[in-house]
């Protein structure tokens, strides 16, 4: 899909999309456009999360770090990032330019590196690192030679982050960090994580963290994967126990990690909007569960047909949501409220889509009799109620839209105030 | 393609802002539901004079020659007052019939729809209301020269005010479109309505002289133009009016206290609240690209595939709105005198005047090919 | 129905049932069970609230005095009263029994004396009342003579009803009343209403109120109609200016009022889940939208059977929980919380039936076009809004069974501490 | 008849869930989902004893003679704990064949089971999974005095453990049921299951020697009672497995503490567990009324009506409390550690097993003449 550059420069912008479909063009093949469905060919499987052996998976991780070289040796890998850390230093707009030509053709995906890595910390390095930690890491990810996690949910900080008990304490010219951290995806992966611990538990919660970029490599770090109800390992547990980071690789202020924490977190609800279906774009486009009505007769059920009408009109005013977001930062327009709304809009649809698609499947959805494409999407069904939660809980994503987009007042009775070691905690823990 | 800029479109938002806020309110609108006409004639005017009746006429025909674009900004403010207008009948059905026959001949109607002289109406329901291209039970035939209609339609949205009656009937080459401008040998009933705030009619004709517009067997074609441009249209209306609900809401959470605490604090009002805002941003991205794609932009959606999606999730958006900002209101919410319910009953019979939900989505699956 | 009267002394209960049976078979037809619809016979309207004119209303008014007269000689008109006030003396189980009989009579609908005045204020007269109140109100509203009504709600007391600020001030030997109720039923035809007034507005505001029975025809009251959505008008505004009445007409002590409420309210509650499918039963029962799908040409229609098959489903698991419920108080078991729960099933099953009827009727449901059982949908559609609203909205009861049935803890930062004089309102104060 | 009275049954609860706390916490879940078997042999031997496995067995073969209404009482704690256990496919499903074949030479089968001695099975669903009652594929043909079975059956619960299976099958005087006791030229698969707690399996047959149960033709009578069964056990099931969602959602909502509150208090979390609750009332009020109906009792609903409305009830009601069991608990909710998922598997397996919810509505729309 090409994209209306009014508004900014358009020879500039045009010459940049023309050099990234150049590189492109000699570098991978143009994706083509999926519209017929050859049922029963290739693989069945339709999944969210991952679910790919050890052997797999580091083939994938490979093939991620390779494709992310190469556009980095091109001028593609950081287009956004200072020059001075090897980045392009252009703007966002070109960003965006860029990912929607890269979407035409058929790369690895570099979700592993990018969703994260790239995406979150990178940025936040940039505007809270040391001039040592942003030489150390920044040009090493950008070039796919690093991975990095995100140390931030806990037990007992969830929906609640800032309530983070991982204590750091000063130790000489650095900290010893002790504590546990959960549903860390891509740790297994990682060479650095980005933390937030407890630094001050005698102020308000948010004012007592501190954010420290820790080498996942260092002892004491011990990674466990943390299996998801549908069957993979997504999602790790992460333990620390006396690790030792020197000061330098502080992010920020002592004790001023809150604001550390929010840049990465804008910059995740920046991308969420973008990713449109996900990896289930095939499985719950019209002609998959076109084909898959056809395949259990009930082309002509209306109801089904009604289900199937309603579920694409939904995921087609999505899509338009998405890509009218996307036009409006492309042509120099700040971000909205889309992002939120996205989100909960795409949990509801695959959710649905899910539920729909066992439906027509019928009793084969209960066991594997081995029929293509039936028992299959118990995968993706299984992963539904992670999208409700995953990122931020839909309660949380109302709140949001609530409380800063509609300016409806918050709850009476909030702990902000209170010095976070006199704060009520769950009586068992986790 | 889009004839005008944002700005623009802005400036023109403003000015019939401002008119609806001048005759548009409250009391207004109640005059105009228990008026004859069931509309302010001044407003009409002034809609008029403002540019607002003829942006989709073509420049030829002495209009703007824009789109749906434009003319998404009129019904999005029409939409969010639930001002009393003939718009829908008029500007929407009529005259996109007139301009989609191609007929030279329509050209002076067209002049006078968007001066405000004249106003109109689409004849083409029949007993059971639902939209049809074919297949009429009204019949046109040839009488010395003089086509005759015959037969009676339900559902015509305007009808009782419209000067010119566009009237599809059939005929031995086919399905064909008629205008009838005389009140001979016509016979018009307003019907009581679910929406208060939109008047329709049903019409008999009876040997009643007409005049043949395009060629014969037309209709299907222009029909469906006019089909699309109407949920184009109502969708742009069920955006704005989906809008006024979830804002009513809001102020209303902030100011209505209970318990001590303004209700908006409360996790089941502000979570409300933001369903409702999340089927309003879905909703208006949906009624903007069908809007786009129907003035044929590129890079946008299919426009027959964008419409219908349009007409389901703006449809879904401002019943949903409707309801709760009643909800959110409480006792006072239900009274016949708040306005929440008006919207509400625009809603429901916004969703059901071409056929609902079912009709709806048989039609986007045609249209992605299922 | 007859009912199974195990456990409960069954000859007395026998001999009672058998005594009901004769009085009604004397005085009454016996229902004819409608299985056929004749579609297009008799009346096409479907209505939840009623919209008479004031002739009609007044007809329905003497037909329901009259009946409940006559089934008040027969000593079936205060079956659980006591006999000192004309009342029978019997137990609630009596009184089910006798219901459950004369359901299955043509007798005329007694609601506008029942609903609110013999099921709620009577009881709490009897509970809460002076000599003097009980002696004067009590046998009269039993014979049919006198219509009570509820004076509770204010603008700004909804769902917050202990907020009333209808003053009553003490002056001789009564209390002088000023102030506004809203949502007032039958207050058109009552004689008497029970108003809950301020008293002392320097204590929290559950702690200053006083209940006190007010003449409706006394100098200062005003009735106004007021028009609900669907057209009618159901309620009333009530305006009390100057209203005086004598401390002997006082229930409960002075400042106590609250539990008098609470007594009217309890058993508003208890008489909620017997109501079944109300005044639209017949409407949105299975043969009756078979029918109107026959009519409609989707009686093969797969989405509109699967519609048809989910609400009826929900509605008779509903009419099985009511039952059950009704069989469990006969037998001598203590309400649950059925009632709350069945009122929320019952306002989600209409409304979802008058959609679904709508959407049956297709555009016929915007205009009227003469078409019997089209257009006239439309009248329960539009009193759906008010069904999650009236009688403690939807919040309320999931709040009610959040708290006191699942003993979910309450919000923090409640005001039933403050002072009244003291406590926040609403800025439009309406 | 309901032959208990209610305290009876509340000591029936009480010693079968006596048993489930000693042998169905969640270590003995999780070793009975890993085993061979996929159960707990010595679960299995103590509810025999405790006569929970006898209980609609009739008194000539061995049984205590009771019907649904006890049965459900042993359902709602299996439910409750996801014990895995062979009971839906022994007990409920080829039991309740036994019995309604009326076939005497049924008994010693039917003793065996109510001891706990046997395990069986009930092979009916053939290609696409769904139920049926007739045109089965699967072939019995006489040879010599001896049935022999030939054909493939899909989705047969507990099949794999079964030492006796009941198959329906086609013979040239109608669709016939057979017994088949040998493991003679059977091939048996266990596959993949959805819901972990319970298991299913393929079994093939090429040329099986078979007993016929009952008379030819008999098979449609006797599948139906089987379908009645199978839904109103299924709903007890749910019943119990809905209880324990909403139970720990509540017990959950008090001690997790979130922004210095328990989540309980929040209205979203609150509003969500009285959801579950109306959810779980409704549900438990179809499945009393199916089972008591399904017994006979007077004043209950048409026994057939009952079991079509409890399946749907009760099989929404495990769904959205399944569901939203694992979103009260967040993260932790959608570990394959936490037993939440087990509660979602079993929901979407229960509801789908018998056809899922379009089949159940056309039957219950049967059953009401529709």
């Amino acid at each position: 899909m090409s994209h209306r550059l009014a508004h900014t420069e358009p020879t500039d912008l045009e010459a940049f999309a023309q050099s990234a479909r150049d590189f492109l063009d000699a570098s991978a093949d143009r994706l083509e456009d999926e519209t017929e469905v050859e049922w029963g060919a290739g693989e069945d499987r339709i999944s969210y999360f991952g679910d790919e052996t050890p052997e797999d998976a580091t083939r994938l991780v490979d093939a991620a770090r390779a494709w992310q070289k190469t556009r980095y040796a091109a001028g593609f890998g950081w287009i956004t990032g200072p020059e001075k850390f090897g980045g392009r230093g252009l703007s966002a707009i070109h960003d965006l330019i860029y990912d929607s030509i890269e979407a035409e053709y058929d790369v690895p995906d570099t979700g592993v590196l990018s969703l994260i890595g790239l995406g979150m910390i990178g940025p936040t390095i940039v505007a809270h690192g040391s001039d040592k930690a942003k030489a150390e890491y920044l040009p090493g990810m950008y070039a796919g030679d690093l991975i990095a996690c995100q140390l931030f949910s806990e037990p007992n900080a969830g929906s609640d982050l800032a309530n983070v008990s991982t204590r750091a304490v000063r130790d000489g010219n650095g900290w010893r960090v002790n504590g546990q951290k959960v549903w860390t995806s891509v740790a297994q992966h990682a060479q650095v994580g980005l933390a937030l611990c407890r630094t001050n538990p005698d102020v308000p919660k948010h004012r007592g963290i501190t954010a420290l970029l820790i080498d996942m490599n260092a002892s004491g770090v011990e990674v466990r994967p943390l299996r998801q109800m549908s069957g993979g390992a997504e999602f790790n547990e992460v333990f620390l126990t006396d690790v030792w980071v020197y000061d330098s690789y502080r992010l920020g202020e002592v004790d001023g990690g809150w604001s550390v924490a929010l840049t990465t977190l804008m910059n995740e609800r920046a991308s969420v909007g973008s990713e449109g279906a996900g990896p289930a774009a095939r499985a719950i486009s019209t002609p998959f569960l076109a084909a898959l009505m056809g395949e259990n007769g009930c082309l002509d059920d209306s109801h089904a047909r009604r289900r199937l009408a309603e579920l694409q009109a939904d995921q087609l005013a999505t899509s338009y949501l998405n890509r009218q977001a996307l036009d409006h930062l492309i042509s120099g327009g700040q971000p909205g409220p889309e992002a939120s709304v996205s989100k909960l809009l795409y949990s509801q649809n695959i959710t649905r889509a899910a539920h729909f698609a066992a439906e027509v499947v019928g009793p084969r959805i209960v066991a594997d009799t081995g029929a293509w494409g039936a028992f299959s999407w118990n995968e993706l069904l299984l992963s539904t109620p992670a999208l409700r939660i995953l990122g931020g809980t839909e309660d949380i994503m109302k709140n949001i839209l609530g409380e800063r987009v509609l300016g409806l007042p918050k709850e009476p009775g909030g702990d902000a105030a209170t010095p976070y070691r006199e704060l009520r905690t769950s009586r068992s823990g986790s | 393609m889009t004839g005008t800029t944002v700005p623009e479109r802005e400036d023109l938002r403003r000015s019939v802002r401002d008119l609806l806020d001048r005759f548009g309110d409250d009391v207004a609108r109640q005059d105009a539901i228990g008026s004859e006409s069931g509309h302010s004639t001044r407003l009409w005017s002034a809609l008029a004079e403002v540019g607002a009746l003829s942006l989709t006429v073509p420049e030829a025909a002495g209009g703007a020659g824009y789109g749906a674009v434009e003319q998404r900004v009129v019904l999005e403010e029409l939409g969010r007052t639930l001002a009393p207008t003939p718009f829908l009948g008029t500007v929407v059905q009529a005259a996109t019939a007139l301009v989609a026959s191609g007929d030279p001949a329509a050209h002076p109607h067209l002049e006078r729809i968007a001066s405000g002289a004249t106003l109109a109406a689409l004849a083409v329901t029949e007993g059971d209301g639902r939209w049809r291209t074919a297949h009429f039970s009204t019949r046109a035939e040839l009488d010395g020269g003089t086509w005759r209609l015959t037969g009676a339609k339900d559902l015509v949205v305007d009808g009782a005010v419209a000067d010119l009656l566009v009237v599809a009937a059939a005929t031995e080459s086919g399905p064909s479109l008629f205008l009838v401008t005389s009140s001979e040998a016509v016979e018009r009933k307003e019907l009581r309505t679910l929406d208060l705030t939109r008047r329709i009619a049903s019409v008999a004709f009876d040997g009643t002289p007409a005049e043949l517009l395009g060629s014969p067997g037309d209709a299907p074609a222009v029909l469906d133009r006019v089909l699309d441009a109407t949920m184009v249209a109502l969708a742009a209306e069920q955006v704005g009016a989906a809008r006024a609900c979830l804002d009513a809401s809001v102020a209303y959470a902030k100011d209505r206290v209970q318990f001590g605490r303004q209700i908006g604090s409360f996790q089941a009002v502000k979570h409300r609240c933001a369903d409702m805002f999340a089927k309003v941003q879905l909703a208006s991205a949906a009624a903007q690209e069908a809007a786009h794609s129907a003035d044929r932009e590129p890079d946008r959606a299919p426009a027959d595939v964008a419409a219908a999606v349009a007409h389901s999730v703006c449809s879904e958006a401002a019943m949903f709105t409707a309801t709760e900002n009643i909800h959110v209101h409480g006792g006072i919410g239900f009274t016949w005198e708040h306005p929440a319910h008006l919207y509400f009953r625009r809603a429901k019979s916004s969703q059901m005047l071409l056929g609902g939900p079912a009709a709806n989505a048989e039609r986007l699956l045609a249209r992605l090919g299922v």
